[in-house]
């Protein structure tokens, strides 16, 4: 509760510091303060055991959401830690744009932490209202405001969804907290309630939108392609991790003696959504769109975790998020300085670029490696862990879809590599890429080397 | 004693190695020397070696140096077995090896690649050596394949010219074919005795009843092997086009040595081959055969190697049929004193070529009697010998084939008769041809004209009392003789004779009849050339005139090549050439491509999905949820 | 009682329909009010009488009005909106139709089990009396009370940034 | 120590490339596989032969799943190990006379691949046998698809994702193995003990064979073979066909094999009779290939069949066989494309049409091409011999028929081979080889290494089959329980 | 009728309000699939967001729990900040485009 109590917090001293003509510290400012509630927060692991569900079951702050919290905080640092350059990309001052952030990751974090549906509700609408702003904060260019309506009218109509389904399970099972929900579920009158039944289809569509999972995904690479690059990576990191814990400590706390039920459907929406997203994403020449099919792609994959539904499974989704964000948040590093460059958002601004800048070319080729899961990278041991998840669940098919779909994926993702390495460049001139990037590459770099060969790091804590 | 049988071995190896290395660096005379000198000491060495095995003072027991493979309970050593049998074959090839060596110092004089020659000789002697030495079956594979080895690199010595260098693959491949059945079958040997060495081997096929289904299997893929490496049909096309290499060479491994191998392979595991009764009748008919068709091309040819070497490709038929009818002693007889002669004819024919500045057309030549004497002298004895004209040792070997093919089957005689006549009137039309009338070359070739020098003719005489006198050592004992080359053999083939007694039934008056007979034969058939080459002078026609039917066919050698280019060589082509186009390129390539193809192009159409409106994705999301709760919530 | 419930129900689902159909966005802000009215009356019905204040006031009163000034502002009181195509409305009514059904197939039988204790104890009138309401909201749901106040803010700080005319 | 060092030294050596400049990158780079390869041989010297796991390393690494990191050495991967750091430097030999651009990022892959390849020969533990495996991978795509030819993007890119699905098929393998393994570990010893089910070991022998079989390649999974060969620079194809290949016959060896009797028992006459078809076929259109790299990379299919059908005979002699084969082929196809560079770098082509009469320009060419070539047609007292003589016995062992066809390779290898030999280096020379440079110092000394040890194991196996025989009896007894 | 306050939970069953609130609910659907005006289709998702409110407030009743209504608060604290950002956006299009027609912005696809 500290570490949301202080974020909202340093967001409200980044409003008000906006007010005055101390633009340059701020940046200092919100990565330390950061920094800072990431350090008090890490702090409280220690006294998890004694946390025990607070304020009325309305929160919990359990080993799961310490660590999720964790993930999440730092993925912010490295992508505010980006901002400074992003200035003039957006039509909205850097304050404004800092503050939304961190009330968009305190929503992130309620959703991580919720024993009770309204703060559920709370956290994703919170989380939400700041990216739809945050998608159109280009607002001259039309792209961007086309992607903030798209964001915004989908991500209502899907709340209608949430709402209407967490009415539905309140009705069948008369409380919102997990814990009661699911002691009520233990008795088959209202486990076979097609109230419940259709209330837990309805928070599963809502948050398999909110994750952008077929045929809930539409949204995604209009999304991502209109909006800011830097928001873009945010949503595709920041936002599908809390979507997915989210997603996972609902059905974890709340829904798991119910299997037979949803999973059939989760199972489904999981094949397709691997498929589908790896499939489009090997015709796009946006990078951009192609990263959101990718992210599609990725959410399959996470997904088969969800069907696991055990504590193990956490670290799955926590080590599988990691790594997917560690390499997406590079990548996308290295292609705000290309897009600025070049004013291209086709593959073909990465032409030569093995030439131009040789380091950042070969990060963005071993974040890729990590994303197609090539081992000793992180994302290799994602795949390791969730295909191991799911063939302990007897999920054979699944798993040989998703071999399938590994395979397709390395296609595009090389698309990018054979681009920088060996295509001819469209000029001479260099590229330099400031150095809080620089230091964002290396820290991905490193992470995804280190994590994928030192899994226990992440996995340990999960004991 | 061990070292000794090792050292035969080594010798010609470590003329290899040296005259290999040193090929720039070494004078040709010390080439010569160190070439000829292993040889020379290595036959010295065997004979010492005969001598021990005749004393008995040299034991029978394999010599091993070292495990070569061990796997499983397959144990194979590099071991070498001397008896009776490898070494009489061990002197006959340093023997005639040596005189080869010796004369090719004359003859390779002018060649570039001397050095390089005579290694390869020295590696071929080596590998023959390996072959007729080894203990067990791989070891004889390992020289079997040796030998196919240098004959590719001697017949292609000359490897600029292209023909020369198809001729050699031909050989290699010709002799891999049947290399491969020797190897199923060595497989098989293993696979029924557990063990591939000889005594071990033998041991056991004597336990086995005759006509036993595994020994005939085993017995007929050596025979393959037999085929390929001695030039029997179906595999003997390669012989003649190896005459492509260096005339000594063609002498060393087309005659006297290299494609006895398939010979002494039979005769070495004679007790299997006695067991199968079948294989036997196969392999007497693919002899006469093989006899027959090749003594029919060898009439009509002109290139004078070509006679020869269809000769040789005859004689080995007779060997064959001397096999296949149990006569393995004469068959081995046959082998020593076809060494003698046709190595004679070869060098012979050597230094006639020599004489015309590397003429081979026998249309071009004639008269040489005069110019060339001594070649002329020996040329005629061993065509005497060949002929089977008593007393030269062709007429004691042969006999004793045609009186063992008579005891066996008289139909067989009549057409080995046949054969044997023939044998006498192509040898004698080349004669004729060559050395008699008049000079049909050109001036210039005239001028040339020489007899050759003593290092080739000393040769050519040693070889000439040979082939006059090696039949002496086994003269029948209804001549009056001991037959001791016979009796020589007995311990190896005793097993066999045990089985096959046929040739004692066989009455000394018998005998003589036979050899009136074939003696008449060949006489008439030698007078009949002298009447139509030498008094009426007619000449071989040239190509392009229109040849009787007969003759075009033995002429082009029955075609038998394009035979097999067409059924053969063109369809493995052909189907080659096939697979690459259809089955890779358009089946498995298009497959995998296609699949790859298939799902860009499922991504082309499914991105197509995304359409950019908020309606329609609104649309496709109610779809789903109605989907999802339709099947959740009916039932 | 029975008949205002269906007199409600009536008006609530005709006005919705008539909001979804309307060819003029002001109509489909005033049908949408009566809607809301409706709610409340079902509201009241409940005895969620602060709730049905509470409907009116935010709903039909800040939140249509802010519909109307935008619909103003743009000045887009005319119904010149493109309708979508014969089909596409066709398809989006059955889609909506189809899940209806399905819906409404599905709850036909559920019954509630209810908890008789409280009817007895005549708690069950009051909940929806604002002393209790109160207690709820400020004692069980003090957090998300407080955190709704950062969505607040976001929302604001959002509108601001991105309704401003001129940010510089 | 000793595995650790051969495991990570060509990696953590290829360090000094930071300090040096694109000049000095082949020596450098030579000179550490050089030492690797002391250190192998050292490691050689000092291994006892028995079928005990030597200088291995057991330390945990990933506690929460159970996964150590184990390394160590059997005789299989002890020769595979010599092999691997024998052929290295005889590789970065064959590159000594052209400049590659880049040569640092060059030299840094070679060793890199080293050091993925020698991973997969030393893993103890199925996890880290995984990571080697890709590892190996990375490097070889970006040196075909950086320094390759016209066609190289595609044509790794498919290469690539092939074997890349191969492998993803091992892995879910690899994960099914270790969940049903009782003490939840990774390790290969572990891994033997688990009993499986009939059907279950036969989906797992698939999703192994495919894996392998797309690695080797067997036929009809060898599509991208002969592109990448041809695609690829020099040195790539050697790493390609003289070491990688070996790890999917490697593979077979360490899991199939001992991992799935009943599997081997249901699907093993289907993956031999595809290795014999692959001999016949490889060998075929090696006959019709006009590209020296594509017939070499057709008569790999057909060697690798061979060694296939060896190994999956499940006997001692076919096995045994199959690992020398192993050696002998990567002795073999390095020295073959070694020679092809070399005539490609000197006359432009290597279309056989365009060559010949080489033999006569260098005549030390002539003679190591004759004892590679000889080897590769499995001549008597070279390596080949001995490998093919145990494999096809072990195949007659297994069934007759078959041997008789997969002996029709050696009969088609002599053809192609003989032809090849003969069309480039007899004959006369057309214009494109008239000026032929001699044999450089490098050539030189990486033709007679290779050679002499084609002739080594030739004459003498032994030093190599004492190492092989008691592991692959060990792995035979596992396979009879 | 204790307290003389009659309570309609005990003459309706708790089908007709679920019913009730899924017609809503899915007109609210259709509505949004049907319209292309922004703003109408927002109206529609409100009118969607009020079915639940309704459905919840029911509930509530029936279940004799203060909480469900609680939650109706939050959920039109929600409904006010949605309305107000997308408020904004629909204004920010509008300067941009002069349109609010759904139909207007499709640029990004496929």
């Amino acid at each position: 509760m500290t570490t949301i109590v202080l974020l909202s917090l340093l967001g409200l001293i980044t409003l008000i510091t906006g007010l005055f003509t101390i633009k340059r510290y701020i940046l200092p400012i919100v990565v330390s303060g950061l920094l800072v509630v990431f350090a008090i927060h890490t702090s409280s692991i220690s006294i998890i055991n004694e946390n025990g569900p607070m304020f009325n079951n309305m929160m919990k702050f359990d080993q799961f959401s310490i660590l999720f919290s964790g993930l999440i905080l730092l993925l912010t640092v490295l992508i505010v830690f980006q901002t400074q350059k992003f200035e003039g990309e957006t039509d909205i001052p850097l304050p404004e744009l800092l503050t939304l952030f961190l009330f968009a990751i305190t929503g992130a974090l309620i959703m991580v932490s919720y024993t009770h549906l309204v703060m559920l509700f709370l956290g994703i609408e919170t989380l939400s209202i700041c990216l739809y702003v945050l998608a159109g904060s280009r607002r001259s260019e039309l792209s961007s405001n086309e992607a903030a309506m798209k964001y915004f009218l989908m991500g209502a109509f899907a709340s209608g969804f949430l709402l209407f389904g967490i009415t539905l399970i309140y009705g069948a099972t008369g409380s919102f907290h997990l814990a009661m929900i699911s002691a009520q579920i233990q008795n088959p009158a209202i486990a076979n309630s097609p109230m419940l039944i259709a209330g837990i289809l309805m928070v599963l569509i809502a948050l398999a939108f909110k994750v952008g999972a077929v045929p809930f995904h539409f949204w995604t690479p209009d999304v991502y392609e209109g909006s800011p690059t830097l928001v873009t990576s945010f949503m595709a990191t920041v936002v599908k991790t809390a979507g997915f814990a989210a997603f996972f400590r609902l059905f974890f706390l709340a829904f798991s003696h119910t299997p037979p039920m949803w999973n059939q459907t989760l199972w489904v929406i999981c094949a397709l959504t691997m498929t589908l997203g790896n499939i489009t994403a090997i015709y796009q020449n946006q990078v951009k769109r192609m990263m959101a099919y990718s992210g599609i792609a990725h959410t399959g994959y996470m997904l088969m975790a969800i069907l696991a539904l055990n504590q193990v499974a956490v670290s799955g989704i926590l080590f599988y998020a990691t790594a997917y964000a560690l390499a997406t948040i590079a990548l996308f590093a290295v292609f705000i300085t290309l897009q600025k460059n070049y004013k291209l958002d086709s593959i073909e601004s990465f032409n030569g670029f093995a030439k131009k800048n040789p380091f950042a070319a070969f990060v963005v080729a071993a974040s890729l490696c990590s994303l197609a899961g090539i081992p000793p990278l992180a994302g290799f041991f994602g795949k390791f862990y969730i295909f191991s998840l799911a063939l302990k669940q007897q999920n054979f098919w699944l798993v040989i879809i998703a071999i399938i779909n590994s395979c397709i994926s390395v296609y595009y993702y090389f698309r990018i590599i054979v681009a920088m390495y060996m295509k001819k460049a469209m000029d001479e001139q260099t590229i330099e890429i400031d150095r809080m990037s620089y230091l964002v590459l290396i820290i991905c770099m490193l992470a995804s080397l280190v994590l994928g060969l030192f899994p226990d790091l992440i996995l340990s804590l999960n004991a | 004693m061990n070292q000794l049988i090792i050292f035969i071995l080594l010798l010609p190896f470590l003329g290899f190695i040296i005259n290999g290395l040193g090929a720039k660096k070494i004078s040709r005379n010390l080439a010569g020397i160190i070439g000829s000198g292993t040889v020379l000491a290595s036959f010295i060495l065997s004979v010492v070696a005969f001598n021990g095995i005749l004393q008995g003072s040299l034991p029978s027991s394999p010599v091993s140096l070292f495990t070569w493979i061990e796997a499983g309970n397959l144990r194979i050593p590099f071991s070498f077995l001397v008896d009776r049998l490898s070494v009489l074959m061990m002197m006959i090839i340093t023997g005639v090896g040596f005189l080869i060596h010796v004369y090719s110092i004359g003859y390779m004089k002018e060649d570039e690649g001397f050095g390089k020659y005579f290694s390869y000789l020295n590696l071929f002697t080596f590998s023959m050596l390996l072959l007729v030495m080894g203990s067990n079956f791989v070891v004889m594979f390992i020289g079997w394949e040796g030998v196919g080895l240098c004959s590719y690199l001697l017949i292609g010595f000359w490897f600029k010219n292209n023909a020369y260098n198809n001729a050699a693959s031909k050989a290699f491949i010709m002799n891999r074919i049947g290399d491969l059945g020797f190897l199923l079958g060595i497989f098989l040997i293993y696979h029924t005795f557990g063990t591939l060495e000889y005594s071990a081997v033998f041991e056991k096929a004597k336990m086995l009843p005759s006509g036993d289904s595994t020994l005939l299997w085993i017995t007929l893929f050596l025979f393959i092997g037999a085929t390929g490496k001695s030039a029997q049909i179906p595999l003997y096309t390669w012989l003649p086009d190896a005459m492509a290499g260096p005339t000594p060479v063609s002498a060393l491994i087309h005659a006297a040595t290299m494609v006895t191998a398939g010979i002494y392979m039979i005769v070495r595991s004679n007790i299997m081959f006695t067991l199968a009764p079948f294989t036997m009748g196969i392999i007497s008919i693919v002899g006469l055969l093989t006899a027959l068709t090749a003594a029919l091309i060898a009439i009509s040819q002109t290139d004078i190697k070509k006679v020869l070497a269809y000769s040789t490709v005859s004689q080995l038929g007779y060997m064959f049929l001397a096999l296949g009818v149990g006569g393995y002693s004469a068959a081995m007889f046959h082998l020593m004193t076809h060494a003698f002669f046709k190595a004679l004819l070869f060098l012979g024919a050597g230094s006639v070529i020599h004489a015309m500045s590397g003429e081979q057309d026998i249309r071009n030549m004639g008269g040489l009697k005069k110019y060339t004497p001594i070649t002329f002298i020996t040329f005629f004895t061993a065509c005497l010998a060949i002929s089977g004209i008593p007393p030269f040792s062709g007429f004691f070997s042969k006999d004793e084939i045609l009186a063992h093919v008579y005891a066996s089957n008289p139909i067989l005689w009549i057409f080995a008769v046949i054969g044997a006549m023939m044998t006498a009137f192509y040898m004698f039309r080349l004669l004729y041809l060559v050395f008699y009338r008049d000079f049909k070359g050109s001036d210039k070739q005239l001028s040339h004209l020489h007899e050759s020098p003593y290092v080739m003719t000393i040769p050519l005489i040693v070889l000439a009392i040979l082939s006059f006198a090696g039949g002496f050592i086994n003269i029948p004992e209804s001549l009056g003789g001991t037959a001791a080359f016979k009796h020589y053999l007995d311990p190896i083939l005793e097993a066999s004779n045990q089985m096959h007694s046929s040739i004692n039934e066989l009455s000394h008056q018998a005998e003589y009849v036979l050899m009136a007979i074939s003696i008449c034969v060949v006489v008439l058939s030698i007078l009949f050339a002298r009447q139509k080459y030498y008094v009426r002078g007619e000449e071989p026609a040239m190509e392009k005139e229109n040849l009787p039917m007969m003759v075009r066919l033995t002429r082009n050698k029955f075609y038998i090549d394009e035979i097999y280019e067409a059924l053969v060589v063109k369809p493995i082509h052909l189907f080659g050439d096939f697979l690459l186009r259809v089955i890779e390129k358009l089946g498995i390539d298009r497959l995998v491509n296609g699949i790859g193809n298939s799902v860009i192009f499922s991504s082309k159409n499914a991105r197509l999905l995304q359409t950019g409106n908020t309606g329609f994705y609104l649309f496709a999301m109610v779809f789903g949820i109605i989907i999802i709760l339709l099947f959740n919530l009916i039932r | 009682m029975v008949s205002i419930f269906y007199f409600l129900s009536f008006l609530a689902v005709i006005s919705a329909f008539m909001v979804v159909i309307a060819k003029n966005p002001i109509h489909s802000v005033l049908y949408l009010i009566m809607t809301f009215f409706a709610i409340a009356g079902h509201y009241v019905l409940m005895n969620a009488q602060f709730l049905a204040v509470v409907n009116i006031i935010v709903y039909a009163g800040a939140i249509m009005v802010l519909f109307l000034f935008v619909i103003m502002l743009l000045n887009l009181n005319t119904d010149a909106e493109q309708n979508k195509s014969i089909l596409i409305r066709l398809t989006g009514i059955v889609a909506g139709g189809i899940l209806m059904i399905t819906l409404i197939g599905a709850f036909k039988q559920v019954s509630i089990v209810k908890d008789t204790t409280f009817y007895a104890s005549g708690q069950a009138y009051d909940i929806g009396l604002v002393k209790n309401l109160g207690n709820t909201l400020f004692k069980e749901f003090l957090v998300p009370f407080e955190l709704s106040s950062i969505l607040f803010l976001a929302a604001m700080v959002g509108a601001v940034m991105l309704g401003k005319k001129d940010i510089k | 120590m000793i595995t650790i060092f051969i495991l990570f030294f060509p990696l953590l050596a290829s360090l000094l490339f930071l300090f040096s400049g694109n000049e000095n990158a082949k020596k450098i780079a030579l000179g550490i596989s050089v030492i690797e390869l002391a250190v192998s041989i050292f490691a050689a010297i000092q291994f006892i032969p028995d079928s005990n796991v030597q200088f291995a390393l057991h330390v945990d690494w990933i506690r929460t799943l159970g996964i150590s990191f184990h390394v160590g050495m059997d005789g299989i991967s002890l020769l595979m190990v010599l092999l691997t750091s024998f052929l290295v430097p005889i590789i970065i030999l064959s590159s000594f006379s052209k400049e590659y651009a880049n040569a640092k990022s060059f030299y840094f892959l070679i060793l890199l691949m080293e050091c993925g390849l020698q991973g997969v020969f030393l893993s103890q533990n199925t996890f880290l046998f995984y990571i080697f495996w890709e590892v190996a991978l990375i490097p070889i795509y970006f040196i075909a698809a950086l320094w390759g030819g016209d066609k190289r993007i595609q044509v790794t890119l498919k290469f690539f994702i092939y074997t890349i699905l191969g492998s993803l098929f091992m892995l879910i393998a690899f994960i099914y193995l270790y969940l049903q393994s009782p003490t939840q570990t990774m390790d290969f010893q572990s891994l033997y003990q688990i009993a499986l089910s009939r059907s279950t070991q036969g989906i797992l022998f698939w999703a192994f064979f495919l894996a392998f079989a797309i690695k080797m390649p067997i036929f009809p999974f060898h599509t991208w073979q002969p592109d990448t060969y041809a695609e690829a620079p020099t040195p790539g194809s050697m790493l390609l066909s003289g070491i990688m290949l070996k790890m999917g016959v490697y593979g077979v060896i360490r899991f199939i094999l001992p991992m799935l009797p009943l599997g081997m028992e249901d699907w093993g006459n289907t993956a031999i009779v595809l290795s014999v078809i692959g001999i016949v076929y490889g060998s075929l259109i090696a006959m019709v290939q006009k590209d020296l790299k594509r017939l070499i990379a057709y008569s790999s299919i057909a060697h690798v069949g061979l060694i296939s059908a060896g190994i999956f005979t499940l006997n001692a002699q076919g096995l045994t066989g199959g690992i020398i084969q192993m050696l002998s082929h990567g002795l073999c196809v390095v020295g073959l494309f070694f020679v092809v560079d070399l005539i490609k770098k000197r006359t432009g082509t290597r279309i056989i049409t365009e060559l010949g009469g080489i033999a006569e320009k260098s005549p030390a060419l002539a003679i190591y091409f004759m004892i590679i070539m000889l080897g590769s047609i499995a001549l008597p007292l070279t390596s080949g011999f001995i490998g093919e003589y145990l494999m096809l016995t072990g195949l007659y062992e297994y069934n007759p028929y078959l041997a008789g066809i997969a002996g029709l390779g050696i009969i088609f290898g002599a053809v192609y081979m003989l032809n090849m030999y003969k069309r480039t280096m007899y004959g006369l020379s057309p214009l494109q080889s008239s000026e032929f440079k001699s044999l450089s110092m490098a050539e030189n000394t990486a033709l007679f290494a290779l050679s002499a040890s084609i002739l080594w194991i030739g004459i003498y196996p032994e030093t190599f089959l004492h190492l092989a025989r008691p592991a692959a009896n060990h792995l035979l007894e596992i396979a009879k329980h | 009728m204790e307290n003389g306050i009659s309570t309609i939970t005990q003459i309706i069953p708790p089908n007709f309000y679920l019913i009730l609130s899924s017609l809503l609910f899915c007109i609210g659907i259709i509505g949004v699939l049907i319209r292309r005006n922004i703003i109408v289709v927002f109206m529609s998702i409100e009118l969607m967001l009020n079915a639940s409110n309704l459905l919840m407030v029911a509930f509530s009743s029936y279940r004799s729990d203060g909480a469900a209504q609680v939650f109706v608060f939050f959920s039109m604290v929600v409904a006010a900040a949605e309305v107000a950002v997308g408020l904004a956006i629909i204004v920010m299009i509008y300067r941009n485009i002069h349109s609010i027609d759904i139909k207007e912005l499709s640029k990004l696809k496929w």
